[in-house]
């Protein structure tokens, strides 16, 4: 093993075999990309289904039972087959080691253990669809999960393995940064990225064993009546509610914070402009992570929880927003003279930030208390966290899968085909979800099949609207498919970027660097490299 | 009477945003939702202008190929956008904590009601007049109200949008909601908390009638509760307020349960292989044990109803069901 | 029986004098220096250990609310539970603990048949545990103390079916870790005979030790909570 | 073949006997004042004991008293985070009917045992 081949990782080793048993942190990392878009389109797919049934107010071509499944498949394939591993696991298991300078992660067998792990988890996910979909929603609440006959063990299992997927990874970044990182990259030398991993990977740890804790007590409560959150055995529902929360919430910002963190690499790179206020974002990072833990009961304002407790949760709530908005600034910052080209990752960086703000100030209102009464579980809701994790957390995903296409397969994409669809991806999101936040402030409740025939007109235009969405991303997996086959072959560093990722060729070579750089200088430091005196 | 044959539209009455506000509880959520939604509407339009601006000005050209500046950081730039949203986020929560004790701490003069939710209707009960109403919350205008709710089965929620007013209700632990309704009229009421398939319709209306119609009311239910309908129209009234329609329709179509349309003398196609004449016995049988024989293509989750209905009651039943051709 | 089949494997391998040798251990390529795989490691397993006392955590949780709920359900449990049972299993366990620490430095210092020794005392003093736990369990069925629906066993408070519940739940759950780590124990002895560890490879060994020492720190916090407390 | 964990010395013996004598004393010293001892006062004491023990477990069993101070902070932060769960929950299940206290259950709940197991009650769905 001393001698490295200096040969891209395409071609080190070919065959199928040479994929399946890889231990390559790049392989695993593309391997993972694909699960996750096939899972995206998967519950995209449930997503326009129920639009199309809500066309009509008293439903059309789905039964209740059926439609209750399908928005409860569609929230959990695309919470934990998508957008949990989203981020951290492609894009995060193919760049973390590279930005850092290192040759892979720390544990490469641990890492193809979690992909199986996540394989085998969306194997149950989807059996479960067979064998009787779940029709509870994808927070399971109970008794309701308890007393219905839908396959509830199998999608619990299936999120209790997902959820050991998510853990491992954690684990795995963790010790990496810690470790593995290469000679003079310091902590405050990272890139903004890698601090945001590091940040999720502690949520991870430390939240998900949660999870998988309810969920064991879920199943022993279907199978062997263990009574803990049975009500008619003298359990407690809102206890469960407590379990779930405390990871599902923190889970929230295990989906946006690598998005962040993307962002940050985005804006500077396309900015040609060091991020403004590094320390502040890294710290915010972490800060994020955190606060996370502490706010999980404002999901529980009506559950009948305590009033003191809806009190402290309202305020930690909002001590959640302070760091988020710091980001949001620094970016502003940071663009502000720059050198702004407009390429469609920056597009979809500026997507995020109309999007996230809109997302974030939405936030503001589901925190006050006395106005959360009215509008929680309502569509309301619905509009609010599609507003943060499609229009945060996929459109930094997207963004971040073209800013980095090149480097990862060694085409480049059409971007007059980029625009176009990033265009269709923006305006078809707006026009389902914006109005979105009209109807359930005028009261339309959340996981309705049937509704009031004045709202009508509200449901249509929301349903038209995600045809727009849907053939923007179908634009986009045309032309990216497209680009694998006869895209131009792209440079080793098509945007002049200036982190450790593009100081290897395109793709890079089977441990990364022939030379792993000393590193002297900040991640961001254009200053240097333009040469020039700034003011 | 006040009350009007429909419910006042939730889209079509108040303002862009908002239901007609009925009451102080919703008068306050709205003061406090609109001075967010002016701030927000700051920042918004402050984020968005500026990142237009920037891409404009600062977009790369020929001429401008690099940054004109990098500035990596101002502490004094950073502790303002950290302080003052910190602020105003605090008077925002302050607000909000003591807008939502005012709506939830019931009045001392409140008068206490129950209300119970069960799969997938709601029963109201005045306990001083025993006056028990299914789907129909009827109140007194101005009169503070402090409901007592439980549920049967799972977790439902009970929101009244014109209200701003939304609670869980439980099984094995009781909630309350308190609320004082100063406009008569009829008012929607909805289920938010996801409660199987018949979630969406399990509807009802809150019906706020002034002093005179209310006394007026209250001495109708009472003539009507030992007055003698005729059989089919009793089996009507029993049938709307027990919820049977929220399964069972009467136009022939397919609902969680079978259809009553025509159900009356037909042959059933029972899960088992077994066929059935649904006659008296029948449709008797299938109210008060509803699980031993299921039409074919449906679950068996009808719950029993022996023992909640009187005799007449189910005859009344039965002879609706009749009717229905 | 089983010593007696390790100690074939053992001669077997001394003959071919693997043990004296000890094999050779190649740093992984993913890392400069031995040294820096093993602090990677050992980092992986304190965290991986961090979500294994959240993972119980949540049902340490559990109890305390219902433990709130109805202070007198678990004032009477307790009477339910044998004090004499428990408090050998927790010298066991202890005890455990402390041959798995011997038995590691045993191996640290190339003191290998000695090692062996004291990992197997482990195996035996886990097996130990397990069948008390077995007799406790048996009792408890016997005597219809199980979780909820199943519970018919006599006791004044009626919610004593939870507390039944959340002790299966709690000592099943803690039993699984201990039947993994016989497996695991016994995984290093095997390849210990093979001569794979000594002073200068034990990296497997001081992970299964942490996680040894884990199994008995949760059991630390068990046994007070169900016994103890009154 | 490598040279492994130079810097890496073993501990002293010592301290692993004295601590496991210590854990085997407390343990029992334990179980005797449990005897005795009721209520509030018993659980605080019973858990101190426990906590000193665990800690014992921690800090020399498991070697954190030599190890790198991260895994301390690790192992800190972790309990930190699982005492965040337990006050936070704690708090609402203490709290929850303090503005509107109602006797007793809504249901008379027995244990199953004299209860009639009916359907729809959750629990009979397999």
């Amino acid at each position: 093993m001393s001698h490295v081949p200096n040969i891209n990782f395409f071609k080190a080793t070919t065959g199928l075999k040479s994929w399946l048993f890889t231990l390559d942190h790049k392989r695993i990392g593309l391997m993972y990309l694909g699960f996750i878009w096939f899972s995206f389109f998967l519950g995209g797919i449930f997503a326009l289904l129920l639009r199309l049934e809500l066309l009509f107010p008293n439903g059309w071509f789905l039964t209740d039972r059926q439609y209750d499944q399908l928005f409860t498949l569609h929230g959990a394939v695309m919470v934990f087959l998508f957008i949990i591993p989203s981020i951290p696991a492609s894009l995060g298991n193919f760049f973390l080691p590279i930005m850092i300078g290192a040759k892979d992660v720390a544990f490469p067998r641990l890492n193809l253990a979690s992909f199986y792990i996540y394989v085998v988890g969306a194997v149950f996910g989807i059996g479960s669809m067979l064998i009787g979909a779940v029709d509870t929603g994808w927070t399971f609440y109970t008794p309701y999960s308890t007393s219905t006959d839908t396959a509830v063990i199998t999608m619990t299992l299936a999120a209790f393995i997902l959820g050991f997927s998510s853990i491992l990874t954690g684990v795995n970044f963790l010790a990496t940064v810690h470790n593995m990182r290469a000679k003079g990259m310091t902590w405050f030398k990272m890139p903004l990225f890698v601090w945001s991993l590091y940040a999720t990977a502690v949520i991870q740890i430390l939240a998900t064993p949660v999870l998988g804790i309810t969920l064991l007590l879920l199943i022993l409560e279907k199978t062997i009546n263990i009574g803990i959150f049975d009500p008619s055995l003298g359990g407690d529902p809102i206890l469960f509610q407590h379990f779930f929360w405390f990871y599902s919430h923190p889970a929230v910002y295990i989906m946006i914070l690598p998005a962040m963190g993307l962002m940050s690499e985005m804006i500077s790179t396309f900015s040609r402009r060091s991020i403004f206020g590094y320390r502040f974002m890294a710290y915010s990072s972490i800060a994020i992570a955190i606060i996370a833990f502490l706010v999980w009961g404002h999901h529980l304002f009506v559950s009948g929880q305590s009033m003191y407790a809806n009190m402290i949760f309202s305020f930690l709530t909002y001590l959640v927003a302070i760091p988020s908005g710091i980001k949001v600034f620094n970016w502003m910052a940071t663009m502000y003279k720059g050198s702004l080209d407009l390429k469609t990752p920056f597009l979809y960086a500026l997507a995020f930030i109309f999007l996230f703000t809109i997302g974030g100030v939405t936030g503001i209102f589901l925190a006050a208390l006395a106005v959360d009464i009215h509008l929680t579980d309502t569509y309301f809701v619905v509009a609010h966290f599609h507003y943060v994790m499609v229009g945060g957390t996929v459109m930094a995903f997207i963004g971040g899968m073209h800013y980095w296409w090149p480097k990862m397969i060694g085409k480049m994409y059409n971007e007059y085909w980029a625009r176009v669809a990033c265009f269709l991806i923006f305006l078809g999101f707006n026009l389902v979800f914006f109005v979105q936040f009209i109807m359930g402030s005028k009261g339309m409740p959340r996981r309705y099949h049937t509704y009031l025939d004045q709202f009508q007109p509200l449901h249509a235009f929301s349903t038209y609207g995600s045809w727009v969405l849907g053939l923007g991303f179908l634009v986009m997996i045309i032309y990216l498919i497209h680009s694998i086959f006869y895209g131009e072959k792209a440079p080793a560093n098509p945007w002049n970027g200036i982190t450790l990722e593009w100081k290897t060729e395109s793709p890079p070579v089977l441990e990364n660097f022939d030379k792993v750089p000393e590193i002297t200088h900040d991640p961001y430091d254009f200053a240097a490299v333009d040469g020039k005196k700034y003011e | 009477m006040a009350s009007a044959t429909s419910n006042l539209s939730l889209v079509h009455s108040g303002g862009v945003n908002f239901p007609l506000a009925v009451g102080e509880a919703a008068y306050r959520v709205d003061a406090l939702y609109f001075f967010i939604y002016f701030l927000s509407a700051v920042t918004f339009f402050g984020i968005v202008g500026a990142l237009i601006y920037f891409v404009i000005k600062f977009r790369r050209r020929p001429d401008h190929q690099i940054a004109l500046n990098q500035m990596t950081h101002s502490t004094a730039l950073e502790i303002a956008w950290t302080v003052i949203p910190l602020i105003l986020v605090s008077i925002i929560f302050v607000w909000g904590y003591t807008a939502y004790l005012k709506n939830i701490v019931p009045s001392s003069d409140a008068k206490e009601m129950r209300a119970i939710g069960r799969k997938w209707s709601w029963t109201f009960e005045d306990p001083t007049t025993g006056l028990r109403t299914n789907n129909e919350l009827v109140v007194p205008l101005h009169q503070p109200i402090r409901l007592i709710m439980s549920s049967e089965d799972v977790i439902h929620s009970l929101f009244i949008p014109n209200l701003r007013v939304k609670q869980d209700v439980l099984p094995n632990h009781y909630t309350t909601l308190a609320f004082t309704a100063d406009r008569a009229g009829r008012y929607q009421i909805f289920c938010t908390e996801f409660c199987g398939d018949g979630h969406a319709r399990m509807l009802a209306n809150l019906v706020v009638l002034d002093d005179a119609d209310y006394v007026k009311w209250q001495a109708d239910q009472k003539a009507a509760s030992s007055a003698t309908l005729p059989l089919n129209e009793l089996g009507k009234k029993v049938s709307t307020d027990q919820g049977c329609f929220s399964c069972h329709s009467v136009d022939g179509s397919k609902s969680i349960g079978p259809s009553w349309k025509g159900i009356y003398g037909a042959n059933r196609q029972l899960v088992g292989g077994k066929s059935a004449k649904a006659d008296d016995n029948y449709l008797r049988r299938a109210i008060v044990d509803p699980a031993a024989e299921i039409t074919a293509g449906y679950a068996p989750m009808m719950p029993t109803y022996a023992g909640k209905l009187s005799d007449q009651e189910m005859a009344g039943i039965i002879e609706y069901i009749r009717t229905i051709k | 029986m089983i010593l007696m089949i390790l100690r074939q494997l053992m001669e077997k391998n001394m003959s071919s004098n693997e043990v004296l040798v000890g094999r050779s251990h190649e740093v992984a390529h993913q890392f400069d220096t031995a040294e820096q795989e093993f602090n990677t490691a050992k980092l992986g397993m304190w965290v991986f250990m961090a979500q294994e006392i959240l993972f119980f955590g949540g049902l340490f949780v559990a109890y305390a609310v219902f433990r709130m709920m109805h202070p007198d359900m678990f004032r009477e449990a307790a009477h339910h539970l044998s004090l004499k049972w428990g408090l050998l299993n927790t010298l066991f366990l202890l005890t455990s603990s402390f041959t798995m620490t011997l038995g590691e430095r045993a191996i640290r210092q190339d003191k290998i048949k000695q090692g062996i020794m004291l990992l197997m005392t482990t195996v035996g003093l886990a097996t130990a545990f397990m069948g008390v736990k077995a007799i406790e369990y048996a009792a408890k069925i016997h005597h219809g103390y199980l979780p909820a629906k199943w519970f018919f066993g006599e006791g004044m408070d009626n919610s004593l079916h939870l507390f039944f519940g959340i002790y299966f739940a709690l000592t099943g759950l803690h039993g699984v870790h201990v039947i993994i780590g016989i497996g695991l124990i016994l995984w290093l002895v095997y390849r210990t005979i093979r001569g794979e560890f000594g002073s200068h490879y034990f990296l497997p060994i001081e992970m299964v030790t942490l996680y040894w020492h884990l199994v008995d720190l949760v059991w630390t916090f068990l046994f007070p909570l169900l016994y103890l407390i009154r | 073949m490598s040279k492994l964990h130079s810097s890496h010395e073993l501990p002293p013996l010592k301290p692993y006997i004295i601590t496991f004598g210590a854990l085997i004393a407390i343990t029992l010293f334990n179980v005797t004042i449990s005897q005795f001892t009721s209520g509030s006062l018993g659980l605080i004491l019973t858990m101190v004991l426990a906590s000193v023990n665990a800690i014992l477990v921690l800090a020399v069993f498991m070697g954190l008293w030599w190890d790198n101070r991260f895994h301390t902070v690790a192992i800190v932060t972790t309990f930190l985070f699982l005492s965040l769960f337990f006050i936070f929950t704690m708090l609402d299940v203490a709290t929850r009917d303090d503005l509107d206290p109602r006797e007793g259950p809504a249901f008379d709940i027995k244990s199953p045992v004299q209860k009639e197991h009916s359907s729809g009650h959750g629990g009979e769905s397999h």
